[in-house]
């Protein structure tokens, strides 16, 4: 039986290796990055670099905390913890392993396994919106402004495609509960069901989380550095950690939902599948980062709109189709 | 490879083309406008003439018209103390034809002022905020005559030859000079025999 | 719709910015710190949402009187200044100047300094180029390729420490020639260089030119007529990417170039993307040349024979009385330069550059004026960018590779 | 940098921020002459920065730690340059890259301040025109041995 | 399109496996070139004296002003170098310095040479005034000129061909940097150096 302490205990848990796996994503996109470019990245601030997170954070804890005279001091403090705090919170779905069980007592891998876990994450992840477009407007400088308008009308458009393709794997699986879809692809991933849909998907998640190439909110030639422009210190710790939070969270949800999350051939333990496939798709995620370069804000829209969205319908009509007459 | 380039034969022949306008342009050009134009002598083949500053605006069409339709460069010089002062100096380029003409236009500095070409060639307005900037040479007609390279509240035109290199910090006191020691003369009690000139200063030149 | 905004970062303007609208234009300052503006341009823009209504650059922020302290040194020492003209491309400022200033003189440089001043020239233009690309790339959002072109570039400067001692601003041409011979051992080493540029280019191309996000962000955009570019004294790549094929090293041959075998790319439609296969092509011609040069470098001397210009050498000075006071006079004095004025235009990186030099008889120059390609490429732009977007701004600025110590000397 | 006096008592925690300020220095992405391009090879993949935790060139002042004045500083410019160095939140360090930077170097003329340090407090002078990237990252580790050590206070460097 | 893409991708990924062109800077330093300009040094001969002889060419020479040199009259008893005087001040700024090698250029008797070192950044500005306590070769140095510096100086001769006749100075300015020998008379090469 779950228990209220056992939620608890595994809340904590989590946060704390959310942490840790933002920090330790900070330096291994260094490094990887790096070596995509010829060079070594971070060496020197612990063994082999590892330490250059913890340098890093404390280092912005210390900083000056700066809130410019004309900015909205409220909402100037409340964005970065909006952000922080919908980040983390799509992980309290999140499962990263089949229940186990410990002293008799199953316990679910996840903070909570609801039954329409699908939503919950997904809804989340769209309320970072409200973080990002907050602080671009509370800022009160243009550049700042003008990043976090691209940053909402960006994930706007993109949710849309987003949950239309997902439809197909739920669909598919008959269920919203993560765990359900997970084990509804025990024999196939859906990655091979739906190619369509994965596609979709992963594009969409891909502008969702910011990444390169839809990293515009905070396209540093343009904008300087986006909507957190005048953000310094732990807040601007804090969208990045969100970022990347962010990122991780897109990279797992399409570990779940089209790469079988867990599910592998037995000589490896489920967890240990799962973290395999979701450092593949981390990479995925650096690696096109190392080759792309940044879309237009225009060509973006037409992107979500005309290309990703009608492909998402097209995918979903498909699968209604071909899951009504096949079964 | 998007089909779309090509090597194209590129234009040559420049050193024929300043001779044509030695021998056909120039003399066309003082046919045209009489004494307002000077042929000058050619010492490095790029042939030149002196305008007088009211012809300018006229010279300027006429040679647009005839071909000169790019402005490559506008720039001044100051020939203290000779009288007329300074010279605003044209470079003339005509593209297909690779004809190259110089201008030279004597101002006098009580009326630093020339017509304007930028109607003629746009890319004359900010080389000609230029000359304004560093020579106080005016332009009239000009859309726009403001510094371009100094603040705007700056005082005094820096490339004049009676405009000191420092510029204003060159009447500062000594205490500048005491941060930059390289450029402070001898100290008293310096060792005797020394033939040296003051450091820095460029002596006997 | 009045609103009230907090100036930018990078406003100069430190008070608050009213801005009254029809519709939402607002105004934005873009630099002069600002990252995408590759140094120090200003760009004011009035922008309605995220198109640009006008564009004003506003340039002067790194203005260093270049051409005035260059009349305050002897002709010798003013190469120093001018190498700092042009931070990307020193080697071609200083061939300019001192082929300007041997012209004044009558001064017919030894071949092998000729030819070696047109490899290191060649060799300037590459590196000039991959920087160019490689921030142009960091702006379109592709880091690794600024990673790749600096590593190679980084060969470049190598070659440049190796034969002159610097890195970048060398000072390496000098009246009358060359500072010092090429060490033993350059030639290999340039040849090891270059055996590297077509694989690593081919490697750089692959990754972008057909992209579709990269022609995208290119094709296009920032397009300028061959007309409007002539009329606003625009040269070099961005003249030939309108289709006009003017190159100062064909038209006007200087340094030896007509006895070398290149081509000039061109291009069709005056947009970003043709400037940037340009200067890519560019990049495979100056490969050629450097090649040629290496082939057919002649031995001999690399200074002219005489002694009122070239320093005598090390070992005469010890020696000879003669030498010694020639060096003394040399140093100290440097060398008269008949009056007169010339205009030497030579094809830099970014277009034509030009010297105006004047010289009054004595041992300084009464006038170096320089006619920077960049200037005139840099108030071009307005053209360029009617109508465009704000994203484009930085795709224009970056193809058009303004240098900011050439535009404001 | 050796502390050469002992005076003062570094507690563990002094001493552990004094480590990731030194570990974590963001630089600031202020280029504005020839030095520029030599600042920008330095995170080039034969110089990497990032061996240091310092490649992350910031376009923003506010989450910047150093400023890197790199090139001449013209009278137009100083306002620009005091500004942006208002933005940036303390601990905040200067480097004057090269002659132009430090000391007007060669322009010692009417359009260049001699020497930025009389804008800015400067931490650290790198002699050069331009510096190679190497110089500048002797530059870098020295001033972080400064910070290390406590010494370096944003300009004032004491004893 | 896909194809494109995959080409790109396919290129980042081979450059993940490519060697690193990194430094490890304080650890291994780049090799300089012969020829590099760095920091500056006042050579000795073998003997111990000065190659300077503090004509003050270099200061001339110098289009940033950053040397300045005062010359003193040598003590018969105890000279500094050959010649009949003496840098007795002798001050580079380093920050002004813009490492051209004009200097280095003007100097008659290749006393001022400027070295690989470049590694010079420090706190103030007074401290990179540099005098003749850190100019002059102390005999720890352990720089040694190399031969090809000056292989052939301003082309008398044809290049890459073997040395012969003038080798002698270069000789000696390569040896500039051995221990001092107190109390030997001047070499014959440095009774050469004198310039009048």
């Amino acid at each position: 039986m779950d228990t209220v302490g056992l939620v608890l205990v595994r809340s904590v848990i989590l946060a704390v290796a959310l942490a840790s796996l933002f920090a330790g994503m900070t330096v291994i996109e260094r490094k990887v990055l790096g070596y995509f470019h010829l060079r070594l990245g971070p060496t020197r601030t612990g063994p082999w670099g590892l330490l250059q997170p913890l340098a890093d954070a404390i280092k912005a804890i210390v900083k000056e905390d700066i809130i410019p005279r004309d900015a909205d001091r409220l909402v100037f403090r409340l964005a970065p913890i909006i952000s922080v705090f919908t980040a983390l919170a799509a992980w309290s779905v999140i499962p990263v392993g089949p229940p186990v069980e410990v002293g008799g007592v199953t316990v679910p891998l996840a903070v909570a396994d609801p039954p329409g876990g699908v939503l919950v994450a997904v809804a989340f992840t769209a309320l970072s919106v409200y973080g990002v477009t907050l602080a671009g407007w509370s800022s009160q400088s243009k550049y700042a402004l003008l990043g976090s308008l691209r940053a909402s009308a960006q994930l706007i458009s993109y949710e849309l495609a987003l949950g239309l393709s997902l439809l197909g794997v739920l669909m598919m699986a008959g269920s919203l509960r993560l765990t359900e879809i997970v084990a509804a692809q025990e024999r196939l991933p859906f990655i091979l069901l739906q190619p369509l849909g994965f596609v979709v998907y992963f594009i969409a998640a891909l502008a969702e989380s910011a990444r390169v190439p839809f990293d515009l909110p905070e396209a540093e030639t343009e904008l300087v550095s986006g909507y957190h422009t005048e953000y310094s210190g732990m807040r601007f710790a804090m969208f990045m950690m969100a970022e990347y939070i962010h990122m991780i969270t897109a990279s797992t949800l399409v570990t779940l939902l089209y790469l079988g999350g867990w599910n592998g051939p037995a000589f490896l333990p489920p967890v240990a599948w799962f973290l395999v496939k979701l450092g593949f798709m981390l990479f995925v995620f650096i690696w096109l980062r190392a080759t792309m370069v940044r879309l237009r804000y225009d060509r973006l829209m037409d992107l979500g709109w005309k290309v990703l969205l009608p492909l998402a319908i097209l995918n979903l009509v498909a699968t209604a189709v071909i899951t009504v007459f096949v079964a | 490879m998007s089909g779309v380039r090509r090597q194209r034969e590129p234009y040559t022949g420049g050193a024929e083309a300043m001779a044509y306008v030695r021998d056909e342009i120039v003399p066309a050009l003082v046919a045209a406008f009489g004494d307002g134009v000077v042929p000058l002598e050619t010492p490095f083949e790029m042939p030149q003439v002196q305008v007088a500053p009211g012809q300018l605006a006229a010279v300027a069409r006429w040679l647009k018209d005839r071909g000169f339709n790019m402005l490559v460069d506008v720039g001044g010089v100051d020939y203290l103390p000779r009288k007329p002062r300074f010279e605003v100096v044209y470079h003339l380029l005509a593209l297909p034809q690779l004809w190259r003409l110089r201008l030279r236009v004597p101002v006098e500095e009580d009326e630093a002022e020339v017509p304007t070409v930028s109607d003629v060639w746009p890319s004359a307005a900010a080389a000609e905020r230029e000359v304004w900037d560093l020579f106080g040479i005016r332009f009239a007609g000009h859309p726009n005559l403001t510094r371009i390279l100094m603040p705007d509240d700056w005082v005094g035109h820096p490339l004049r030859k009676d405009y000191p290199l420092q510029g204003p910090r060159a009447q500062l006191p000594a205490h500048a000079a005491e941060r930059n020691r390289y450029h402070a003369p001898k100290l008293p009690g310096d060792p005797p025999g020394t033939a040296g000139l003051p450091g820095g200063a460029k002596g006997g030149k | 719709m009045r609103q009230v905004v907090r100036s930018g970062d990078y406003d100069l303007d430190l008070e608050e910015l009213v801005i009254e609208g029809e519709g939402d234009r607002m105004t934005l300052s873009v630099g002069p710190h600002h990252p995408s503006t590759h140094g120090v341009l200003r760009m004011v823009l009035e922008i309605e949402g995220e198109r640009i209504v006008k564009a004003t650059p506003e340039v002067g922020f790194l203005h260093t009187g270049i051409e005035k302290t260059a009349e305050n040194l002897t002709w010798q020492q003013a190469i120093t200044v001018i190498d700092r003209m042009d931070y990307l491309a020193p080697l071609s400022n200083n061939l300019g100047y001192v082929l300007a200033v041997e012209k004044l003189l009558g001064l017919e440089v030894p071949p092998r300094a000729r030819i070696l001043r047109l490899l290191f020239t060649e060799l300037q233009r590459m590196a000039s180029h991959l920087l160019w690309l490689g921030t142009t790339a960091l702006d379109i959002g592709s880091q690794s390729v600024l990673m790749y072109a600096f590593d190679l570039r980084e060969g470049i400067l190598d070659l440049f420490e190796e034969a002159s001692g610097a890195r970048m601003n060398p000072s390496y041409f000098r009246v009358g020639g060359i500072a010092q011979d090429i060490p033993e051992g350059f030639e290999d080493m340039c040849r090891r260089f270059l055996d590297r540029v077509p694989e690593r280019i081919r490697e750089i191309r692959n990754i972008l030119d057909e992209n579709p996000i990269w022609l995208d962000r290119l094709k296009g955009v920032g397009v300028i007529s061959a007309e409007d570019a002539i009329a606003w004294g625009v040269t070099g790549p961005n003249l030939r990417a309108c289709g006009v094929p003017y190159d100062v090293r064909k038209a006007f041959p200087y340094a030896g170039y007509d006895e070398f075998e290149f081509d000039v790319p061109v291009g069709e439609n005056g947009d970003c993307y043709d400037r940037y296969v340009v200067r890519m092509e560019e990049i495979m011609e100056s490969y050629r040349l450097c090649r040629q040069a290496l082939a057919r470098l002649p031995r001999g001397p690399v200074m002219v024979n005489d002694r009122k210009i070239a320093l005598p050498p090390k070992h005469e000075v010890r020696q000879s009385m003669e030498a010694l006071i020639h060096h003394f006079k040399l140093v100290s004095y440097g060398f008269d330069v008949p009056a007169g004025e010339v205009y030497q235009a030579l094809e830099s990186p970014r277009g034509e550059i030009g010297f105006y030099v004047v010289s009054n008889g004595k041992n300084k120059p009464w006038r170096v004026r320089v006619r920077g390609p960049a200037f005139y490429n840099v108030f071009a732009m307005p053209v360029m960018m009617q109508g465009a977007l704000l994203a484009d701004m930085v795709a224009i600025i970056a193809t058009v590779d303004p240098v900011f110590g050439e535009v404001d000397r | 940098m050796e502390m050469t006096n002992n005076q003062f008592f570094l507690t563990s925690v002094e001493k552990f921020v004094r480590w990731a300020q030194k570990s974590s220095i963001w630089p600031l992405t202020f280029g504005l002459a020839c030095c520029a391009i030599e600042m920008m090879n330095l995170v080039s993949p034969r110089y990497d920065m990032a061996q240091f935790g310092a490649e992350v060139f910031r376009s923003t002042p506010r989450q910047a730690d150093l400023m890197i004045v790199s090139g001449r500083l013209s009278n137009k410019m100083v306002p620009v340059i005091e500004q942006v160095y208002r933005q940036m939140p303390e601990p905040k360090w200067v480097i004057a890259m090269g002659a132009c930077a430090s000391s007007g170097g060669i322009f010692d003329n009417y359009a260049i301040v001699q020497g930025v340090d009389e804008v800015l407090p400067v931490d650290i002078y790198v002699p050069g025109c331009p510096p190679s990237p190497d110089a500048v990252l002797y530059a870098v580790l020295k001033l972080r041995e400064a910070i290390a050590s406590g010494q370096a206070h944003g300009g004032v460097m004491r004893a | 399109m896909l194809k494109a893409l995959a080409k790109g991708m396919g290129t980042t990924l081979r450059m993940l496996f490519r060697r690193k062109p990194t430094i490890a800077y304080p650890y291994v330093k780049k090799e300089r070139s012969a020829r590099f300009r760095g920091r500056h040094e006042l050579r000795r001969y073998e003997n111990g004296l000065e190659m300077c002889i503090g004509c003050e060419l270099c200061q001339v020479a110098c289009p940033a002003a950053a040397i300045t040199v005062m010359p003193a009259e040598n003590d018969p008893e105890r000279p500094n170098s050959p010649g009949e005087r003496y840098a007795w001040k002798y001050e580079i700024d380093m920050l002004r310095c813009i490492f051209c090698g004009l200097c280095e250029e003007a100097c008659p008797t290749e006393a001022l040479h400027l070295t690989r070192e470049f590694e010079l950044a420090d706190f103030t500005r007074e401290s990179l005034i540099y005098g003749r306590d850190r100019l002059v070769n102390q005999h720890t140095s352990p720089f040694q000129v190399p031969r090809n510096v000056y292989p052939d100086y301003r082309g008398w001769r044809p290049v890459h061909e073997p040395e012969e006749g003038h080798g002698e100075a270069v000789e000696a300015a390569g040896e500039g940097a051995a221990p001092e020998v107190p109390g030997v008379d001047r070499t014959a090469g440095a009774e050469e150096a004198r310039p009048a």
